[in-house]
């Protein structure tokens, strides 16, 4: 019986199931590393975590043809490079500013590149990027090939103007592109309510003619199996799509972000967290007794583990030259030198 | 005149206090600047005190919000808009300099448009190439704006009184690195420190250095060690870029007969190169030497704490810019 | 019976019918003027008329209270000035550069204002005003006034990033504010179609939870009756509103626009002037018969006659003098001068 | 070498012509310039030609579709974005600056942005304040970013090539006044002019002076007059401002020791400004005068003709600039 309703509830394999978990731990941990690297001088400027919004990137960019389709997101973009691929020291590396780094220390947190992987971003300026991820797709579709681009965005962003410049472009032209609005209900210190006139944010979407929906993202199968279905559309019909996930920022905005009570109570965050992706992960996994206690924790420790060997080697890459100031500023040429 | 011992945060902040309370007029708008208290802290207790009327929370939509504050202030208000970091303003130049700027003169002087626009510009501590601009120099460039930025907290508060109380766009930049050093500040609660008058922070017969901003505190650095030496640099604070107030620093130029502009901003077409061609064309036979500049690189900046020191000039940068004078 | 049913129909007394009719033609022969006036190079630059679109101002701003309500436009402008009550010789004058025009020649016929009369321009980058007009609503209401503001914009406009920004703080602030989208199926040489992917205007109001309707704009009667209507729902709610008016340019886009064929045929504009709100406006008086044919002629020659006064007049105004070019840059000073 | 006799408009599209027909990646992507054939008819004949994959009509959206060519340009496509004027790039300046110019360096070297920004840039004829700005000093102020600005037909095309053929983002600012002039352009498909390198325009021994695009004209306007009074005018065509090729420049100063920078736009704080700080630093030894400058009006653009040419410099404003260094 209780296997039978397990059975049913059951939608990945105890493998997927696996990778979920190790994934969605993987970050947790990774993103924990950083706001300790950060406290401890490690690694500066603004720097902002996933915690809470892994399954944005474990259901969705499991669902891509990874080094094939193209991804962008703003500066909350750690998990989208791990999960990409990207060799995590040389993340670890960039976050810390060392010549290790994906841009040997000239991009940060915020601007994580891998162009192999497909994740061309990492930008700073919010709603800047979705124009660039209109060009991605723009030029998928000008070359006559499937890949379908993954746009993230937050729910603040989703009022910059240049956003819906790009979203009419995209319907005007059928880019194939998915926005994925990451809403958290909170623009750094303000809450959704006093930032969107219609919390609905995927009505923005509608406005041109593009399919658009709101869905959860607390629940990583369930994230995979939307995933799926809306990147099968997208590569099929060669549209554009909207859709509008509904996350939570368990930390604060950024690691500089130290008094959160000046827009939630304790009390909220506690509410949410009932659903935090990690503890519904591991709760199917307990309900369908598909691993034990002891190999969860098991996993939970290696990972940390893990994390920390990443850190160390991150640690150990030297910074920059002071004479690499003066490269790729230009392909072919250097900037006039000196002040 | 009785003053107290003020940050450069508290300056600007207590002059938005009691801008708001002295005209109705008066209203703050941006990001975060409520509820918040504002990114750098400067409008910290505000939306408390005075509510979600006179101080307000925007969208993400530096555009959108620049150009309402622009018809809010065609109609006779008073909207001083944060920019959260200057950088920000680039979205918006278009609202600033294609419509706020320009109306009064495309309306032959019907329409005026009250407003100043104010937020730290320049590099932070490692925020990377798209969160460190110095724009002063473009709007510098723009008739229609008027352009401060104050390098003290006297001067931040008398600055920004005359930029609330003036019937023009004024674009008032701070510093990140500025907001917690002290000074006196005087209380008067109408201390205004007009626009067009530098300031001497350091007097000098030997060579002049000029700067705004945090760098005139990098070049009385330099001034210190260059007195160890025996050269005794004369420091030029210009304050307000347009209108500059050319007179003060010719005639600093013409005493000490050689000079270097020091400025922040890229190097190459920074506002420094309007000063230096000015002192060039103004003071051609009082010089003894080329006009010096020292800028910022020109590389956007990089994220890296080693590199990014690299790129903003410093005491070191300016001794050697005076070295350079041979 | 036919008199009954002219009865039925009429909603609008003779006088106003009257007074419509002679301001349709007011515009139709100022606008014909002003494209006279730029072929004999009287007039430069982009100079844009309203013909066809004359109910959208004369309609919308005879339901406004003139002079304490607000206006804003885009370049095509000379209507609403007109109909505002801006001094016509000083309207041609400014079109012409004189120093007898409301800016004294700096401003010219896209930048027509008359503050005191309401109208607050006259703007030349396409969809930046509706940013200003967010702030003329805002104004209002932070005064607590009941002042409604129309801000026009054409269907081009209609896809710039900073009007959706200002939608959502209208809608997220409730300002006073009716956004009129002038819908005359053309941005320059862009097809609507080519343009929007969505060509139903209206529906990016609402996805920011703002009333938002399409409707006629060649028929004068129905204009007017839908602007009491939608101006006193805003006046009374003081709520924002989105109205897309379906009209049609019947001009070139500027009096620069010599080869329409470009973008349309010949028929298709037949096929518009069908619905000229001018000629609608006649039949209608005729169906009812408001005028014999003569005094309909009769109006027709005299607005001629005093439009061709005015252009006398404004061609009488001198230029203005040189040094005037640096005045009012500042309120209180003057430029660097000199090259 | 084999050349023909055409217009700066006919250079402009001959060579986006004879480009799209070499690289597939290509494109052209802008407002009204394909159905509508561009407003000022560069774009003529090509979306007919070339259908609607290689010539694109955008809505009204600079920031949008210029953002669009910047991500299309980072996967290898090679974007050519025309700004109907380039005062509507403002709009559009995060995008340029922001992202376009500094993603090759955020990215360590990752990404490469080969795309080109074109339109005609300053005053045309009446077209008021927010239709006539000049641009190209803000762009060449900007690291990332190349900045060229022809003046004859030949220039544009073989700098255009250069500018399509280059990995980097460029600027390449027209001028509405240059459209319709004429001159032999080589016939050579593959003919570049590099960047950095300047023009002598025209030889002179007494005096130097220094322009881009349409003011190379008014300069050598102005040296015809000057010659008939028997001073000879070296005009300087300096052709790409980022990079500057300051040797030229320095080497005709060190030859006529007097030098006047002339330039469309806003005088203060312009390109020039830079131009002419180089020169006093670079040439100090071997001026015999200060360096002048010869600059737009520092207002916005008025309408009416007479006082926008009052704005404009002219022929008889740089003779007035050559009398002042006496
Ligand atoms: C144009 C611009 N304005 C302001 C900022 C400062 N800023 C950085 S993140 C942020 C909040 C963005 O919120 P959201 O889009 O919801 O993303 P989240 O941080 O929640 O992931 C703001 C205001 C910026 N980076 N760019
Ligand atoms: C930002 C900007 N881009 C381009 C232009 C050039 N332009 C002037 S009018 C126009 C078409 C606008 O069409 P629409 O908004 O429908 O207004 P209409 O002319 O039909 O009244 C364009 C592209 C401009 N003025 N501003
Ligand atoms: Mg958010
Ligand atoms: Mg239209």
């Amino acid at each position: 019986m209780a296997k039978q309703a397990a059975h049913k509830e059951l939608s990945a394999t105890p493998t997927e199931i696996e990778k979920y978990y190790r994934e969605t731990l993987y970050i947790r941990h990774f993103e924990e590393k950083c706001n300790i690297a950060y406290r401890a001088g490690k690694a500066g400027g603004y720097l902002h975590v996933y915690i809470g919004m892994e399954p944005l990137v474990v259901g969705w960019i499991n669902s891509i043809k990874k080094g094939y389709d193209y991804v962008i997101t703003a500066y909350r973009d750690h998990g989208h490079a791990l999960l990409l691929g990207s060799d995590p020291v040389a993340v670890m590396s960039e976050i810390m500013g060392r010549s290790g780094g994906m841009s040997r220390g000239k991009g940060g947190s915020m601007h994580l590149y891998d162009l192999e992987k497909g994740l061309f971003g990492g930008w700073g300026i919010v709603g800047g990027h979705t124009a660039l991820a209109g060009g991605l797709a723009f030029a998928a579709k000008y070359r006559g090939e499937d890949r379908v681009t993954l746009c993230y965005l937050g729910d603040g962003a989703a009022n910059a103007g240049v956003f819906f410049e790009t979203l009419n472009m995209c319907g005007l032209w059928d880019l194939p592109i998915i926005f994925i609005i990451e809403n958290n209900e909170f623009a750094m210190g303000t809450r959704l309510e006093y930032h969107a006139a219609d919390t609905e944010l995927w009505k923005r979407g509608e406005a041109f003619g593009i399919k658009s929906e709101r869905i959860d993202g607390m629940d990583t199968l369930q994230a995979k199996k939307d995933a799926e279905r809306i990147i099968d559309y997208v590569r099929k019909e060669g549209k554009p799509y909207v859709v509008e996930i509904m996350t939570y920022r368990f930390a604060g905005h950024g690691a500089a972000d130290n008094d959160q009570a000046l827009y939630r109570t304790p009390a909220e965050v506690e509410e949410h967290r009932k659903r935090d992706p990690l503890i519904l992960l591991q709760d199917y996994i307990k309900r369908n007794n598909l691993m034990t206690e002891e190999k969860m924790e098991a996993i939970d420790s290696e990972i940390e583990e893990e994390i920390d060997r990443i850190y160390e080697a991150a640690d150990a890459s030297p910074f920059p030259e002071k004479d690499e100031v003066y490269d790729n500023v230009y392909t072919d040429m250097e900037p006039e030198k000196g002040h | 005149m009785a003053s107290t011992m003020t940050t450069y945060r508290d300056a600007v902040r207590d002059c938005l206090i009691e801008e708001i309370e002295r005209d109705e007029n008066v209203f703050l708008i941006g990001e975060d600047i409520g509820r918040y208290q504002g990114t750098f802290k400067v409008t910290a207790g505000l939306f408390e005190r005075f509510g979600g009327r006179r101080v307000i929370d925007t969208p993400i939509t530096e555009p959108g919000f620049t150009g309402i504050a622009t018809g809010a202030a065609m109609t006779g208000l008073r909207p001083i808009v944060e920019m959260m970091t200057m950088s920000f303003s680039i979205l918006a130049l278009d609202q600033i300099i294609n419509h706020a700027a320009k109306v009064h003169y495309m309306t032959g002087g019907q329409a005026k448009v009250p407003m100043v626009i104010r937020g730290p510009g320049g590099a932070a501590n490692q925020l990377s190439a798209q969160h460190s601009h110095s724009l002063e120099g473009w709007y510098a460039h723009c008739p229609g704006l008027k352009v401060v930025a104050p390098s003290t907290p006297a001067c931040a508060k008398g600055l920004l009184r005359s930029a609330i109380r003036d019937d023009n766009p004024v674009i008032f930049t701070e510093n990140p690195g500025l907001y917690s050093i002290k000074g006196e500040v005087p209380d008067d609660k109408d201390f205004t420190i007009p626009f067009g008058k530098a300031r001497i922070a350091r007097e000098g017969k030997d060579l002049t250095l000029v700067a705004y901003s945090r760098m005139v505190h990098v070049c009385l650095a330099a001034a210190e060690e260059l007195s160890a030496e025996g050269i005794e640099a004369e420091v030029v604070d210009v304050r307000s870029l347009l209108p500059l107030d050319t007179e003060t620093i010719f005639g600093s130029v013409k005493k000490t007969h050689r000079v270097v502009v020091v400025y922040e901003d890229w190097k190459s077409g920074g506002f420094g190169a309007e000063i230096a061609a000015r002192i060039g064309e103004e003071c051609f036979d009082d010089l003894d030497a080329p006009v010096g500049r020292v800028g910022g690189l020109n590389v956007p900046m990089p994220y890296t704490r080693n590199l990014e020191l690299e790129c903003i000039p410093n005491d070191k940068d300016v001794l050697a810019g005076v070295r350079k004078l041979g």
